[in-house]
């Protein structure tokens, strides 16, 4: 028979109606979701094993624990590493976006003379030659590394300075400096065996110190209790964070901390709570109850709670002298629980504007602050991962950035022992990038490179046998059989503990600090704050109200939302 | 009737920095835009700051993480999908969301009284080269879907996976921890299996201080709060409540 | 009317007057301006997505629910009338059968249109057809609408084709011919899908467990306000239809229908109006008693912030309900054209009330104790799509008025007066 | 919902939510291929004609649809509810077929008595050999007059009762004749000898039926006055002078003469154009 064109009709209908009584055609139909799913411009995490490495955050020195998920040769996610005795954990809320930071767009990728992009090579001779004109002046924000032995190196060769900007934390230890002698930086809080802790406006709660190591000691002693084994006192003009989760909110009038601290003195003398020697505050109860709009009760109601358990430590947000008087009159200085010394550094002088006066070229580590700015006409060359605000600067240098570079990671700022840990280079970088460090060791040629110093220290720590290494498990390290074991443990994210520093701390108080506000140090920093933020901050800060809007302000705004 | 996982959130502990949030978005891949807004952005926790309503010495403030409850009876937005996008997972009692199967009428995000689910306005996106931090367990989503927690689904996929390795049924609960819970810097979500009566657990969800956001509505939800202060726990219910949130503009 | 090239007589009914085709599309350009305003703002929101809307995670439906909502219940008249005529006799309602079909259509098709923009994966609408929750009230409203819809299209092929020019060509005359004799079962077809997806537009927040102010208690699986859709939608619509009518009437100048036919639409939806009122009463009376406080919320939560206080509820049950139901039904009231129209008008305001409640001021008002009153504005991208809509409207009816037989031929057709 | 997706569960509720709903989308279906097939039938046994003249017939103007016994006379008034179709009309065996008398008509319009009139102003004239002849009327050829242009059909070509007979054309009008009988066209007349068509009628005229629905006689008469009395009112255009008193003559030619009156109207009043 031969085909019509009718019969061809009907044979197709009659196919497409058999076919759609097969799965076929409604499993790809069903599939279109899957491509809908998949358009080429919505990103696809790449496919490949996740391993977990352990390293210690770089991006300030709290020097907190991390396990970081890597795959494929880059970080994919950051986590606490629970092992580390003092972050235990936890980690402030950026550090956990912290791996997107090296992709971030204010990520300082060429180098920058001027804002015009130019080369290591020009910024070399730039600098060789600046060093030659006369002295050099470097900064540093986070001292004690090799870095900054290499930095101090350098300078003491070519009649330099070396001076840093400490951490918030460790200004407000500078008024014990005087008094006992021994530098802030080897000052600490014994806050694991201190009872009371009175904080004037100290964040204790929200980022202060090593973040895990006081939100821990609080949670489990603290948190949710009427009658905590912690008393935690926070002082401040408006409910804070920490004020929010104190055992009690003390409200004074904003900027009168140190007027309610001699207030406090006065209190505690008048009731025969502290023995009473040495100096008395001018002020009187009666003037600080006024400055600081509390009643007199309230304050000496205060002052009996403080020595209601003891040890107490007063904790200041600033280097207030006032407030750090209170902790000599409640002999807290070099007691237990008290301000403890950890270490015995060399004497780290803080910057002051006097140090660039003379200078003609001064270098910034990329450690500083992004929101430091020296007041100076010499050519400054500063190191950075990220522009943040930090374009002033003559010479822009890309630093490495997070987890890029090995550095070692000394003891963190207000930490009561001494320790030490390494964060070896996780991921690599997508441009050539150099440390201050690096790039000083590659300008002269003497100079001992910073991966070799920390070996050696590794090998006084083994030498001196005194402390312990925490691994997974705490290893004294008398027992470890050789420094490559220990260099071993601390490339896989162990860290060495110190015991507490054998040798008393003594603090004598001539005269009672006046309660005159000290003046706010010439850098202008009064706080750290990072000089970008990750991307996913914006959750906090953007698509939340978290946030108070100054913080997000402050915190947000130079960190140029990407 | 398989496992109940859920939480108890100890709002005691809570100081409200946030690292559940980030954790959480970092572990699911959700991305960030710069032109999100607190009523647009994706935060499948988001902690919200709570106030007594006073002022002055007497005001107290409290942080309430806000997730997916994972209603556990009748549960509303599984109930309105029309498309099955929504399922309530009888093996684990989770409240799966299948993005690939949403086609984004946001008739669930009406029907959830807790607004924990939310709308991806925007086509996801990440600043250049940056997608190479993404999690690779986790799929991102598209425009035009909704998306909440699904309490770190691919975390408890990868304990499945390592238990049947080991040639094992159930799986090992340290394996299986969400995001939120394992970053909290103070512990005070707690994570576990409600139907295990030996789970600390549950055994805390039944403590006099633990509550429920609008209990009454019969949702059952499977998240709990904990807290020591009265007005926090009147919280708990609309007419009883005297707490307003504190909203920063 | 000379037929000179700018002429369309030939398109129109002989012994119909219709302006100049000159006015007409005069008439025209302004709405059909609106409509490519419209159309441009909605490709914009296919095109890069529903952020170009003011919507957001907690106001997460707005203003084109409301337009959707409202809308299909005006619309109902098309099933309504339809109903009365064919399926219970009412013959007296057949000169504004053919108006009501075509009203129908524009509602239905102009809510199906919204949806696909509101919707975030329009690609995937079709899953709910691939993959129903048949507990879903959408899933049941998406199946009944588009169906619905699909009958109402075979309804206007009639109509269509009744064309001065289209009904010369006998092959679409025939099919015409064949098509009307079916036309009661799509009104029967169309009248069973419609009182189930009114009703289901209502059950989609009735069921809302989450959303006390929404929620109500029910029969089986149909929570109150299913009913109370339906009923408020069949009440309405008889008097949009009157509304529509008297309007044109107005416009073109020109009686179309005998003014027994607005008696008898005015009668049916006030009787109806009435009945509806009395159970939004009853029910609001159970709600407020027991099924909210049931919930854990207090009724005076709900009214306690401006402007959504307890006004809003009066107006919706007394104002706009009741009032309008009494002036439509009485024959003393109704007989007032002013009255009659006034009523009519209120009639609908009162029913699209109800679903702006329901829709904005349910997500509105806050269910977490810490919740804030929440407000919202649409953008200039929904108004503009909103607007687009009601000029497609504007226009399909006016050509359908000018080129298709919606009225019956007039009276003094025969007497052959030469039209100008 | 098919097999092959996954996630779908089938559940009592789909059972039934599913089969009603395809129930329905089936019942739609069903209806508009059953009237898509009756319409192809109906083309396939010749009733699509006669189905498109009865609905053209019912878009006409009551006064175009009067029934032949009403302008006879013999009843007051009655519209004919079968497209004229007296052939198979239960009705018109009620009342008695009058002889016709007389051709005189005194409209001033002639018509004869052997001729059977159609509504559409056509006349069959029959002949011995058993064809017909068809034309134009009178009121017509003075409405109309001389066309510009004619389109009558080929010789041998089928033409359908109310079906187009032939076109003509008219100052840009197009005046379709309506056949006023069903057969085949044997041949046609030119300008010169009037224009009329030849025909070979496709029933048997012998059989009574055939021209039954036909006018004739004092139906004639009656239709004729009324038709003049409708072109009466219809050509009272403004500014234009009374084309025709009572029982006065119609002008020949009068689409020149009154050129602005309603021609579309009247035109299609005069020839049954719906």
């Amino acid at each position: 028979m031969k085909l019509s064109r009718r019969d061809l009709l009907v044979w197709s209908a009659g196919a497409a109606a058999g076919l759609l009584a097969t799965p076929v055609p409604w499993k790809i139909l069903d599939d279109t979701s899957i491509w809908s799913q998949n358009w080429p411009w919505i990103p696809q995490p790449a496919r490949c094993p996740v391993e977990t490495r352990q390293s210690v955050c770089t991006l300030c020195p709290k020097g907190c624990g991390l396990r970081v998920r890597m795959a494929g040769g880059w970080a994919v996610g950051v986590a606490g590493l629970n092992t580390h005795p003092l972050s235990r954990g936890a980690l402030c809320p950026l550090a956990y976006a912290a791996h997107q930071l090296n992709w971030h767009p204010q990520r300082l990728r060429v180098v920058q003379h001027r804002t015009n992009p130019s080369s290591w090579e020009q910024a070399r001779a730039a600098f060789a030659k600046a060093s030659k004109e006369g002295p050099v002046v470097i900064i540093d924000g986070y001292p004690g590394r090799a870095a900054s032995a290499l930095f101090e190196t350098y300078t003491e060769g070519r009649d330099g300075n070396y001076c840093v900007v400490p951490s918030p934390e460790i200004r407000a230890l500078t008024p014990y400096e005087s008094w006992t002698g021994v530098p802030a930086h080897c000052l600490g809080y014994d806050l694991e065996n201190t009872r009371t802790i009175v904080s004037f406006g100290a964040p204790l709660l929200d980022g202060w110190g090593t973040p895990g190591r006081f939100t821990r000691i609080w949670a489990d002693r603290a948190a949710g209790r009427s009658d905590p084994e912690l008393r935690l006192i926070q002082i401040d003009s408006s409910l804070s964070r920490t004020a929010a989760r104190a055992w009690r909110w003390v409200r004074s009038r904003e900027g009168t901390h140190a007027a309610l601290a001699s207030g406090l003195a006065r209190a505690l003398l008048e009731q025969n709570l502290v023995p009473a020697h040495g100096p008395i505050p001018a002020t009187t109860l009666a003037e600080s109850a006024v400055q600081c709009d509390i009643s007199m009760e309230a304050i000496l109601e205060l002052g009996r709670s403080l020595v209601a358990k003891s040890p107490t430590l007063v904790i200041a947000r600033d280097d207030s002298p006032a407030i750090a008087a209170l902790n000599v009159l409640l002999g807290s200085v070099g007691a237990r629980g008290g301000v403890v010394r950890h270490s015995q550094h060399s004497n780290l002088r803080s910057y002051t504007g006097s140090d660039v006066q003379n200078a003609r070229a001064v270098l910034i580590d990329s450690s500083v602050p992004w929101n430091f700015m020296p007041q100076t006409d010499a050519e400054v060359f500063r190191f950075a991962a990220w522009h943040g605000a930090s374009t002033k600067a003559d010479w822009l240098l890309p630093a490495p950035g997070f987890l890029e570079e090995l550095t070692d990671v000394p003891t963190p700022p207000a930490s009561s022992l001494a320790s030490y840990a390494v964060a070896p280079p996780l991921v690599k970088s997508a441009t050539e990038v150099h440390s201050a460090a690096q790039f000083l060791s590659s300008i002269d040629a003497r100079l001992i490179p910073t991966e070799k110093m920390i070996y050696t220290r590794c090998e006084d720590l083994f030498r001196r046998r005194a402390g312990t290494v925490h691994a997974h498990s705490a290893i004294p390290i008398s027992e470890l059989a050789s420094v490559q074991k220990l260099v071993e443990q601390l490339w896989q994210g162990a860290v060495w503990v110190g015991e507490p520093s054998p040798d008393k701390l003594r603090c004598r108080l001539q005269e009672w600090p006046s309660a005159t506000r000290s003046s706010p140090p010439d850098d202008g920093i009064t706080d750290w704050i990072p000089p970008v933020m990750p991307a996913l901050a914006s959750k906090l800060y953007v698509e939340s109200t978290l946030r108070e809007a100054a913080e997000r302000r402050k915190a947000w705004a130079p960190a140029t939302a990407w | 009737m398989g496992a109940r996982y859920g939480m108890v959130i100890d709002l005691d502990r809570c100081t409200g920095c946030g690292s559940c949030m980030i954790a959480c978005a970092s572990e699911n891949n959700v991305p960030a835009l710069p032109q999100a807004s607190p009523r647009t952005g994706l935060t499948p926790v988001l902690v919200r700051k709570v106030s007594n309503g006073q002022s002055g010495a007497g005001r107290r403030e409290t942080f309430i993480p806000i997730m997916c409850m994972h209603c556990e009876h009748e549960t509303p937005c599984v109930k309105v999908c029309p498309q099955q996008a929504v399922e309530l997972d009888k093996a684990t009692g989770i409240v799966m969301q299948m993005p690939q199967r949403c086609l984004g009428c946001r008739y669930c995000m009406t029907a959830c009284p807790y607004h924990a689910r939310f709308f991806n306005w925007w086509d996801p996106a990440w600043p250049q080269g940056m997608e190479k931090s993404l999690n690779p367990g986790v799929a991102v989503r598209m425009r035009g879907v909704v998306e909440k927690c699904n309490l770190c689904h691919a975390r408890l996929h990868a304990a499945k996976e390592k238990a049947a390795a080991a040639g094992k049924r159930d799986i090992d609960s340290s394996d299986y921890v969400p995001a939120c819970v394992e970053a909290c810097p103070t512990n005070a979500i707690h994570f576990g299996n409600l139907a295990d009566p030996n789970d600390p657990v549950s055994k805390e969800a039944r403590s006099p201080q633990a509550f429920r956001l609008l209990a009454r509505l019969g949702t059952e939800p499977k998240v709990y709060y904990k807290s020591t202060e009265n007005w926090v726990r009147n919280l708990a219910e609309p007419n009883s409540a005297q707490g307003s949130e504190v909203q920063h503009g | 009317m000379a037929s000179t090239a700018l002429s369309d007589a030939r398109w129109i009914d002989r012994g119909e007057e219709r302006t100049s085709l000159p006015r007409f599309l005069l008439w025209l350009s302004p709405w059909a301006l609106l409509l490519a305003v419209g159309v441009y703002a909605s490709g914009l929101c296919l095109y890069y997505g529903l952020n170009q809307t003011n919507m957001d995670n907690r106001f997460a439906f707005g203003l084109w629910i409301f337009l959707d909502l409202g809308i299909i219940a005006l619309g109902a008249g098309a099933f309504f009338t339809g109903f009365l005529v064919y399926i219970l006799k009412r013959a007296e309602l057949k000169p504004i059968l053919n108006t009501a079909v075509v009203v129908g259509l524009i509602c239905y098709s102009g809510a199906v249109a919204i949806l696909m923009i509101d919707v975030g994966q329009p690609l995937r609408a079709w899953f709910t057809f691939w993959h129903p929750n048949t507990h879903s009230m959408l899933t049941e409203v998406t199946f009944c609408i588009s169906c619905y819809l699909l009958v109402l299209s075979l309804e206007y092929i009639p109509i269509l084709l009744r064309n001065r020019q289209l009904r010369r060509i006998p092959s679409f005359l025939v099919f015409e011919h064949q098509l009307h004799k079916v036309v009661p079962v799509l009104a029967a077809v169309g009248t069973l899908l419609s009182f189930f997806h009114q009703g289901s537009l209502g059950g989609l927040y009735g069921v809302l467990r989450g959303r006390p102010f929404a929620f109500r208690s029910g029969v089986l699986i149909w929570p109150s306000t299913f009913f109370l859709f339906i009923l408020s939608a069949i009440a309405s619509g008889p008097s949009f239809l009157l509304l529509i009518t008297a309007i044109v009437e107005k416009v073109t100048g020109r009686k179309l229908v005998a003014e027994e036919v607005y008696r008898r639409l005015a009668f049916i939806s006030g009787v109806l109006l009435a009945t509806y009122v009395a159970a939004k009463s009853i029910d609001t009376l159970i709600w407020l008693n027991y099924t909210s406080p049931a919930a854990g919320f207090a009724p005076w939560q709900y009214y306690q912030h401006k402007p959504f206080g307890t006004p809003i509820l009066f107006g919706e049950i007394v104002l706009f309900g009741l009032v309008p139901a009494l002036l439509l039904t009485f024959r003393k009231t109704a007989s007032s054209r002013g009255l009659l129209l006034t009523a009519a008008a209120m009639a609908c305001t009162g029913v699209l009330l109800n679903r702006f409640v329901l829709t904005v001021q349910t997500l509105a008002v806050p269910t977490l104790p810490f919740d804030e009153f929440l407000h919202y504005t649409p953008s200039w991208q929904e108004v503009a799509s909103f607007a687009g809509v009601i000029a497609y409207g504007v226009i399909l009816y006016s050509l359908s008025y000018r080129y298709l037989p919606l009225f019956p031929p007039r009276q003094g057709k025969d007497s052959h007066v030469s039209g100008n | 919902m098919f097999p092959g997706i996954d996630g779908f569960h089938w559940s009592f509720g789909h059972v039934v939510f599913l089969s009603l709903f395809f129930a329905v989308v089936l019942t739609i279906l069903v209806t508009i291929a059953s009237s898509a097939w009756r319409a192809t039938q109906d083309f396939r046994n010749h009733r699509a004609i006669d189905l498109w003249w009865r609905s053209q017939f019912a878009e006409l103007p009551l006064a175009d649809r009067r029934c032949r016994h009403e302008l006879a006379g013999r009843v007051i008034s009655r519209t004919c509810d079968n497209a004229f179709d007296c052939r198979h009309c239960d009705k018109y065996s009620q009342f008695a077929v009058l002889p016709s008398t007389g051709n005189v008509s005194s409209t001033g319009l002639e018509y004869w008595r052997d001729r059977y009139y159609h509504r559409g102003h056509t006349w069959v004239e029959t002949a011995q050999d058993g064809t017909v002849t068809v034309g134009l009327d009178e009121l017509a050829d003075h409405l109309v007059g001389t066309p510009d242009s004619v389109a009558l059909p080929e010789v041998g070509e089928e033409v359908e009762l109310n079906q187009t007979a032939w076109r003509m054309n008219k100052n840009g009008r197009e005046i379709r004749v309506r056949a006023p009988i069903e057969g085949t066209v044997l041949a046609i007349g030119g300008a010169q000898e009037g224009w009329y068509l030849k025909m070979r009628p496709r029933l048997d005229l012998r059989e009574p039926g055939t021209l039954r629905h036909l006018l004739r006689g004092p139906e004639v008469q009656g239709w004729f006055t009324r038709e003049l009395e409708r072109l009466q009112l219809q050509l009272r255009a403004p500014s234009t002078p009374a084309a025709l008193a009572d029982g006065g003559v119609l002008l020949p030619d009068l689409m020149n003469v009154l050129p602005e009156a309603d021609w579309d109207t009247v035109l299609a009043d005069t020839f049954l154009e719906a």
